[in-house]
């Protein structure tokens, strides 16, 4: 009793300091992915390859000046922040990163913990995200601010139906609602994954797209289209609260991805069983990366990387080490295998947003309701009519 | 034998003038119209020809009208010797007074209109005499009062023509009213309404339904043959152009009432209270309406009331049992009175329209033809000795002194009333000095004056050409009443006393009738304004029933009380909404405070129901 | 344990709904409503009602409420104006809300004198299969029935919807 | 195809066409109407060709299960008065659509919508043979006529159309009621089964139990009648309703309430009928004179026409309650008659409504000048209905005397008073309408027939001339009928009450 | 046993909470919040049918629950868009104004 309640703790800290620093550098990977998509090198200075970039942020944005403009319904115009983040957190509760481990003999879960309407629970944790934003749109008493709450309001509306008529359909496959089920249904090879084992290739494509409209990001971030709106619903908002919303905004990323992961990409499960050497992947992955960077260190491009490549490349192969160890390889390697397609993922978001444009709103619209909502429905119900064919 | 013929040759020209007539040229009008009712009588005489003497009833049916039940309505023309007088004066008459019409009509709106009427009104009086059974009989009575409603209101644009168009209409229906009543009577007792089977049957029927029959029928008769009480449509008939006062309101329409009531003599000899009826009827009416006529100034309306009271002479002769003798005076008068509107129409057709014979005088020089028809006709109204007239009337009044003596006596004062004011009328016109604004009498066209002759001989001597008693012996009952010399004597006596006191009073000494009418002064009022029926029918029947339908029906009974019910639990349902004024707030928190009022009280009875337990 | 979670969220509940009740500002109350609903879902939970505590969540909170909010912003409604006045809403409101509210309570107090305890997992047919089965077996054809009920309703928002944009 | 099932079939498709077509141009409703109700009257005709005149009872029997439970049963059957109602109804249709071409200008195609949908109620009403199904068709026929005062009608038309539906709906309520207890009672709501098992006396009412069902029954079909003291409806609703809507409701509506008490009110309940016919009769004859005496001052036409209908219907009712052949035969025959003459007359105060935008008597004088072959064709109606011999009115009004009094000759004596009165107020607003100088307003106002009016008119007319020359080739189809009522109205039921009117004698001396 | 919750406090607390809504309903003028106090309303007896589907141990209840939100949900919609269409064509949101239910 008393024990479950110290682990969840621990399990809390844990997740919870890991989440801070993943969002924080997710930033960071997003602007450099992007300015190399957008050949610069990105932030560079602070830091070794601007590794302490975030750490500067966060900074500037706690020393910021905080100030609440006047004429703003003040409860709401604080609460809606508070509120982003707090639902964006929350969703990542029931998320399992991996199998049950051993852990100085207690025996627990890579899990805040597990609901048995894991899915229902994210869902409507996800659902009450739209108030962060619209209530600071409107709380904030100012129309650029009011209309990018409207729009976010109704995009997130439209958008939930198709999200979750793409989740129900792998659900149906494996026919539970309990995220960690959920994956053990997608054990094995690859192709006992929803994505390939039922052919949910629709609905994932649906999950995406519709995820990104959830998380406003582009080519669906309407409510802060700034060329339109002056950054829409957080017009007003400055410091801390401002930074709570884009970390709101990357948590819900994450959220999204992970669900991904867990709903078409077979979670922490590897593609192909151990027994194939499976355990291995993360090994030799490690290894190639410390032995590339080593070797760029050797015959730098740049004067700086002599000193700092080096360094990477020695963590990379004690990482690969690492990976070698048995006792940890049970826990690892489900994480690594979740990371990676988690990651994977979230490539995709920000490789996304360097690359399309946004919409328009009336596009956006039409595109949730007379594209994406049919096919949700038609995709679902020929799953449906497979399952019922089949069993 | 083809009797559908008779009827439908003037229901031809009706409909080809009437549906096409106001395309055509005023001789083509006449062609038909005046071509089909002489085809008719041409017809009738062939059919009569054939038919030999007629001993018996011949009848045809061609189609049976209304079948229900036991009642079976055929349509049947049947032909007797009655029958045949009737066709005979109908086509004859009609035929001489549709070509006297060509004249008359010549200037008149409305031309083809007027003919169309006359053949329709034709073809109705046909049917009503060739008809087999009762409703038949009954399709011609309403057909001609039809007809008599649309020429009295020929002249439709004024107002007192379609009032009097509408007075007869509706008096004869009062009439029809009594026939229609008959008529359920009769076959609520034979079982049939033809004329055969109800005559078979009737004299073993009970005498008071006999009886009630008879009277009703009477009242029907009353309608349609003017006579007391409703004789008053007759009078105001004459706005209608003159040939129809001739045609209809004299020569045939007005007899219908007789015709029916000798057609039905079985039924009246079985129920003589009944007959008493009608001769006590029919010798009041010819009395009043003599006395009536005596004071009349418009010539037309002299001649109206005279042929009321010679209608009621032919009831007297009805009454009397002298059927043949009702007959006989309806041809003879058919005759007379036709030639009488005819020439007053002539006068007023010379004078171009006035009617007023105190305007008159002197015509005697002027239009000589005229004058000498007249002349004869009032000779045989008058009752002067070996004219037409004078065999009818005498027929009659012998029947009636052989039945009671006292109708004889009034009847015999009521034909030297006669005498005086057809004679009155004859000299104020035709004598004395012509008392009109200066104007021109021209002698009417030879079109209008041929008839007038024919019709002239025919009332001098067509009491001897058509010997209707005899003719009529194998029809009616034998009422043999032996030919004495002394009532005749008598009754002549009075026409001629008749006659010398008019000559006397408005030829040697014209003051006389002023002084007269200045001495007698109510006495004159009262019959120069017909004994004030009129007024007193208005003010006792039409008023207070179209006041009372206005006032108390509709406005009380109909919108107010009704309605005022009906509104009033539309009103208290209405209020039911709310058991204060408060819940019809129109305010929706009050209605939710209500409901909430509401189901708090539910909640608390259920608990006072048990909840408690 | 559970007595305290019930205590804390119905007074949560409570205190939310009189906040709904009392605020002048619409979008407030909507707000004070989402914690009611956030709150009721957990005592639902509480009862063994996971499934409708999730749909409570989604469909209420997320979807319903939105809608509210929305409108709200759209309308961009202020606090509400003193015009007009209800005399019976004045009058008779309180007492029969007084009334109602006792009535009620004596009815529970009365008729659930020491009723079942309530712990959590008491009830555990609230699971979403049990819903779904009880669903599409029993209670099929209200099942469908709402589908039309809600097929109505869209045709009637989009129509009125339109009729507005004119 | 069964021809009934066309017949009704066809104004109902109509009336999904109607809806079907453009509003943006009325014309083609106008023509889609005109050839839908032609061909259901053509339809009707073929009807008429097909139907056995030497039988009585119900023919093109459609009996096909509708609701199972409780069993209700689409099952429509056309006997020999019905049949003649149905062709009054289709042989209408099309005469109400041409004299609403250019009256109606506004929402056209609703019109015709509700016109065709009317026809369908009302031909359905006279074809049902199951209670629910004819309850059914009788709210169906109420409704358009709803709609028809209500939205084309004139000043007053929202109260004149309110107080006809609540009127009717009294009315009507009372029937279901009594209807639904009678499938308790019977357990079936089966025209025939119930009468079946009433003459084998397996369903036996106490007398009380029947005089409340009839009454029941009755009040509803009085009120469409409408019998004297429910009659307030109809003036109002006739002179608001347009021209259509006055001809199809005084036409063909009010013998709705006719049909359904010689229909269902007489054969179900017989001697509670025989019971109350005397009150009936006498309320039925104070209708004929009140009715007439009330029509006899009244400024407007409508309004007259509308208090002549109170008038004729009376004959109506007097005619079905006398309980002999003869007042049963005239009931219908006057029935059709008052639908020919009544209808005849409320077009023509239309076509002179269109002219002269007045209803007003006192507006007018002088038309028979202006237009005289409209008023030669009002003159014919009017006499028509006053019941000139050789016209139509005066076979049913003389047969339903002559019934009369076979059964009691006060009330023909009584009933013929009417007939007087008829002759003075149709004469009296003839006269003050068409005679008299002629106004400027109406000599600009007032253009004679055109063609379309004519096609209107004669149809009219020739039936009225037909029907009243050659009343056989109607009577004997209804004599059939009406025989076998009778003949139902004398089935000795146990605790039948014996009749002590000297109607029985009469009839046995007449047979 | 201790740390359990009497089955009636759920339901005194739907009572409570319905009378709230009652209330909500009754004094307040914007039509808006008179609609949320009708989803108060809908929760309280919500609560009600979930409390008495654990003390029956059936999902009956539940499912009740479930057709209310259902209702709710197209009632919101329908109602919403009422209430824009009101707003449009008044301009005001307060009941007392929208008094046209008056003769």
């Amino acid at each position: 009793m008393d024990s479950f309640i110290v682990i969840s703790l621990i399990k809390i800290f844990v997740v919870f300091g890991a989440l801070m620093t993943i969002l924080a550098y997710l930033q960071w990977v997003e602007r450099k992915v992007i300015a190399h998509i957008q050949v610069r090198p990105g932030p560079y200075r602070v830091g070794p390859h601007g590794l302490l970039q975030p750490l500067a942020d966060v900074i500037k944005l706690i020393t910021k000046e905080d100030l609440v403009p006047p004429y703003v319904n003040k409860v709401l115009y604080l609460a809606a922040p508070f509120l982003a983040i707090t639902m964006a957190l929350l969703s990542i509760s029931v998320i399992p990163f991996g199998p049950a481990i051993q852990v100085a003999g207690y025996q627990t879960w890579m899990q805040l913990t597990d609901l048995n309407f894991g899915v229902l629970f994210i869902l409507g944790v996800s659902s009450m995200g739209v108030y962060g934003i619209a209530l600071a749109g409107w709380s904030s008493n100012n129309k650029y601010a009011l209309l990018g709450g409207l729009r976010s309001s109704a995009q997130m509306i439209s958008y939930e139906l198709p999200l979750s008529l793409a989740i129900a359909a792998p659900l149906l496959i494996s026919n539970t609602l309990s995220l960690r089920k959920l994956v053990d249904t997608q054990d094995g090879w690859l192709w006992n994954w929803n994505l390939f084992h039922g052919f949910q290739y629709v609905s994932f494509i649906i999950f995406i797209i519709a995820g990104f409209a959830e998380t406003n990001r582009v080519p669906f971030d309407l409510p802060e289209a700034e060329n339109e709106l002056v950054a829409g619903f957080h017009t007003e908002y400055s410091s801390m609260k401002f930074a709570s919303f884009f970390m709101a905004e990357y948590a819900n990323m994450i959220t999204v991805s992970c669900m991904a992961t867990l709903l078409f990409l077979g979670g922490w499960v590897a593609p192909w069983p151990a027994a194939y050497g499976s355990g291995y992947v993360p090994v030799v992955i490690f290894a190639a990366a410390g032995v590339i960077t080593i070797w760029r260190g050797l015959n730098p491009r740049r004067r700086r990387d002599r000193f700092t490549f080096p360094p990477f490349g020695v963590v990379f192969l004690i990482a690969a080490a690492v990976f070698l160890v048995p006792i940890v390889q049970s826990a690892l390697l489900p994480l690594f295998w979740f990371c990676a397609k988690t990651g994977a993922i979230l490539f995709l978001f920000i490789w996304i947003r360097g690359t399309l444009p946004r919409f328009r709103y009336d596009q956006l619209m039409r595109f949730a309701w007379k594209i994406l909502f049919p096919v949700a429905m038609l995709n679902l119900l020929a799953t449906g009519l497979v399952i019922a064919a089949f069993s | 034998m083809q009797l559908w013929l008779i009827p439908a040759l003037p229901l031809a020209g009706f409909l080809i003038n009437g549906l096409f007539g106001r395309r055509f040229s005023k001789g083509l009008v006449n062609t038909f119209a005046i071509g089909s009712v002489v085809l008719a009588f041409l017809w009738v005489l062939k059919t009569l020809y054939s038919l030999g003497g007629l001993p018996a009833a011949y009848t045809e049916h061609y189609f049976t009208w209304i079948q229900s039940g036991a009642l079976t309505i055929d349509c049947d023309f049947s032909v007797d010797r009655l029958t045949a007088v009737m066709l005979l004066v109908v086509t004859g008459i009609g035929s001489l007074i549709h070509i006297y019409s060509i004249g008359y009509m010549a200037h008149e709106g409305g031309y083809y209109r007027f003919f169309a009427y006359l053949n329709l009104f034709m073809f109705f009086m046909l049917t009503l005499v060739l008809a087999a059974n009762y409703l038949v009989l009954f399709v011609g009575w309403e057909g001609v009062g039809l007809c008599s409603y649309l020429l009295i209101g020929f002249y439709f644009d004024k107002k007192f023509a379609t009032d009097a168009g509408n007075k007869a209409f509706i008096v004869n229906r009062i009439g029809d009213f009594g026939f229609s009543l008959a008529v359920f009577l009769i076959f609520r007792q034979f079982g049939s309404l033809d004329f055969a089977r109800v005559f078979a049957q009737a004299p073993g029927a009970p005498v008071g339904l006999l009886t009630l029959i008879g009277v009703l029928l009477m009242v029907g008769a009353c309608g349609k043959s003017a006579q007391i009480p409703l004789y008053v449509w007759l009078p105001d008939a004459m706005a209608g152009p003159t040939p129809v006062s001739a045609l209809i309101h004299a020569a045939t329409m007005v007899t219908a009432g007789v015709y029916m009531t000798a057609r039905s003599w079985v039924i009246y000899t079985h129920a003589p209270i009944a007959m008493d009826v009608i001769a006590y009827i029919g010798i009041a009416t010819a009395f009043v309406a003599a006395t009536i006529g005596l004071a009349q100034n418009d010539i037309k309306k002299v001649f109206a009331y005279s042929t009321v009271s010679q209608l009621g002479y032919m009831f007297v002769g009805v009454g009397c049992g002298a059927f043949s003798a009702g007959i006989y005076h309806l041809m003879t008068h058919a005759f007379f009175k036709a030639l009488l509107f005819l020439g007053a129409g002539a006068v007023i057709h010379s004078l171009s329209g006035e009617q007023d014979m105190r305007k008159m005088g002197g015509l005697g020089t002027r239009i000589p033809w005229t004058c000498g028809v007249m002349f004869c006709a009032s000779l045989a109204i008058a009752g002067f000795p070996f004219t037409s007239g004078f065999l009818s009337k005498d027929a009659i009044l012998l029947a009636a002194d052989h039945r009671a003596p006292w109708i004889y006596w009034v009847g015999v004062f009521t034909a030297g009333m006669t005498a005086f004011y057809v004679f009155r009328a004859f000299f104020m016109t035709f004598f004395g000095r012509y008392r009109g604004q200066e104007h021109h009498p021209h002698e009417s066209p030879p079109v209008m004056l041929v008839p007038l002759v024919i019709l002239a001989v025919l009332s001098l001597a067509g009491g001897y050409l058509f010997k209707i008693p005899d003719f009529l012996r194998a029809v009616f009952p034998p009422n043999e009443v032996p030919e004495e010399l002394g009532p005749m004597a008598v009754a002549s006596a009075a026409g001629l006393l008749g006659i010398a006191l008019a000559y006397l009073m408005y030829v040697l000494k014209p003051g006389i009738p002023d002084s007269i009418a200045s001495g007698a002064k109510g006495l004159y009022t009262l019959v120069y304004n017909k004994y004030f029926v009129d007024e007193i029918y208005d003010w006792v029947v039409v008023k207070p029933v179209v006041g009372g339908s206005r006032l108390v029906l509709w406005k009380g009974a109909d919108v107010g009380l009704i309605d005022g019910i009906v509104n009033g639990i539309g009103a208290r349902a209405k209020g039911i909404g709310g058991v204060l004024r408060l819940a019809q707030s129109g305010n929706a928190r009050s209605y939710a405070t209500w409901v909430a009022f509401g189901s708090v009280l539910v909640i608390f009875l259920m608990a006072l129901a048990g909840g408690l337990r | 344990m559970d007595l305290i979670l019930f205590l804390v969220f119905a007074a949560i509940a409570v205190v939310a709904a009189i906040n709904v009740v009392v605020q002048r500002h619409p979008i407030s109350s909507a707000v004070s409503l989402i914690a009611v609903m956030g709150s009721l879902a957990v005592l639902y939970l509480l009862l063994g009602a996971e499934f409708i505590a999730a749909a409570q969540v989604i469909v209420y909170a997320g979807a319903i409420m939105v809608l509210f909010v929305f409108v709200i912003m759209l309308l961009n409604a202020g606090t509400e104006t003193r015009a007009g006045r209800s005399f019976i809403a004045s009058l008779l409101g309180v007492p029969v809300l007084v009334a109602l509210l006792a009535l009620l309570a004596f009815f529970t107090a009365r008729i659930y004198p020491r009723g079942t305890m309530v712990h959590f997992g008491g009830f555990r047919g609230g699971t979403a299969e049990a819903v779904g089965r009880a669903l599409f077996t029993t209670y099929l054809l209200p099942f469908e029935i709402t589908s039309i009920l809600i097929l109505i309703a869209i045709v009637g928002a989009i129509v009125l919807a339109r009729k507005e944009l004119e | 195809m069964n021809l009934l099932l066309l017949v009704l079939a066809l104004p109902a498709a109509g009336f999904l066409i109607a809806l079907a077509l453009p509003r943006s141009s009325p014309a083609s409703s106008r023509y889609w109407a005109l050839a839908l109700s032609l061909a259901t009257f053509v339809g009707s005709l073929a009807l008429l060709g097909w139907f056995d005149r030497s039988l009585a009872g119900d023919q093109f029997t459609v009996n096909l299960p509708w609701i199972a439970s409780p069993e209700i049963r689409f099952h429509i059957a056309a006997d020999g008065v019905s049949l003649w109602l149905v062709l009054l109804s289709t042989f209408l249709t099309p005469i109400c659509v041409l004299i609403s071409w250019n009256h109606i200008q506004s929402r056209v195609k609703e019109f015709y919508a509700f016109l065709l949908l009317l026809e369908f109620g009302l031909v359905g009403v006279f074809l049902a043979q199951d209670l629910f199904l004819f309850y059914v068709f009788w709210e169906v026929s109420l409704v358009p006529m709803y709609f028809l005062i209500g939205i084309w009608g004139h000043e007053r038309r929202i109260y004149a159309a309110v107080k006809f539906f609540l009127y009717t709906m009294a009315g009507s309520v009372l029937m279901l009621a009594a209807i639904i207890y009678l499938y308790n009672r019977a357990g079936t709501f089966s025209y025939a089964a119930i009468l079946d098992q009433l003459a084998s006396g397996r369903l036996l009412f106490t007398p009380f139990e029947q005089m409340l069902l009839f009454l029941a029954f009755f009040v509803a079909f009085a009120i469409k009648v409408p019998l004297f003291p429910l009659h307030t409806w109809l003036p109002d609703a006739h002179v608001e309703a347009p021209t259509a809507g006055s001809v199809m409701l005084a036409s063909v509506m009010l013998k709705m309430g006719t049909f359904g008490i010689l229909h269902y009110a007489l054969p179900l309940f017989p001697s509670a009928a025989r019971r109350c016919a005397p009150w009936i009769a006498v309320l039925a004859i104070i209708g004929i004179i009140y009715g007439a005496l009330v029509a006899m001052v009244q400024p407007n036409m409508k309004k007259l026409v509308a208090y002549s209908s109170v008038s004729h219907l009376g004959f109506v009712v007097l005619g079905i309650f006398s309980f002999t052949q003869l007042g049963l035969d005239g009931a219908v025959y006057q029935m059709l008659n008052h639908g020919i003459t009544t209808g005849a007359l409320f077009a023509l105060v239309g076509l002179m409504y269109e002219r002269r935008h007045s209803l007003a008597i006192e507006d007018y004088g002088g038309v028979a000048t202006a237009a005289p072959w409209l008023s030669t064709a009002f003159l014919i109606a009017t006499l028509a209905s006053i019941g000139l011999p050789l016209l139509n009115n005066f076979v049913g009004e003389f047969l339903v005397l002559q019934g009369a009094a076979l059964a009691n000759f006060t009330w023909a004596a009584w009933a013929s008073l009417g007939v007087i009165l008829a002759a003075c107020y149709m004469l009296w607003m003839y006269q003050r309408v068409f005679y008299g100088e002629l106004t400027e307003k109406v000599r600009s106002h007032m253009p004679d027939l055109n063609l379309r009016e004519w096609a209107v008119v004669i149809p009219l007319i020739a039936m009225m001339v037909w029907m009243g020359v050659y009343s056989k080739s109607f009577l004997d189809p209804v004599g059939k009928t009406t025989a076998r009522v009778l003949e139902q109205t004398q089935v000795n039921v146990p605790y039948r009450v014996d009749l002590r009117m000297p109607a029985r004698t009469e009839v046995s001396r007449a047979r | 046993m201790m740390g359990q919750v009497p089955l009636s406090w759920f339901l005194m607390l739907s009572a409570v909470l319905f009378s709230l809504g009652v209330a909500g309903f009754i004094f307040r003028r914007n039509i808006i919040t008179m609609f949320m106090s009708i989803e108060l309303i809908l929760n309280a007896v919500n609560l009600t049918f979930i409390t008495f589907a654990y003390q029956r141990q059936q999902v009956a209840g539940h499912l009740l629950a479930f057709f209310v939100m259902v209702v709710a949900a197209a009632e919101a919609a329908v109602g919403l868009a009422i209430i824009l269409t009101i707003f449009k064509n008044r301009g005001t949101l307060n009941i007392d104004e929208l008094n046209s239910m008056k003769n």
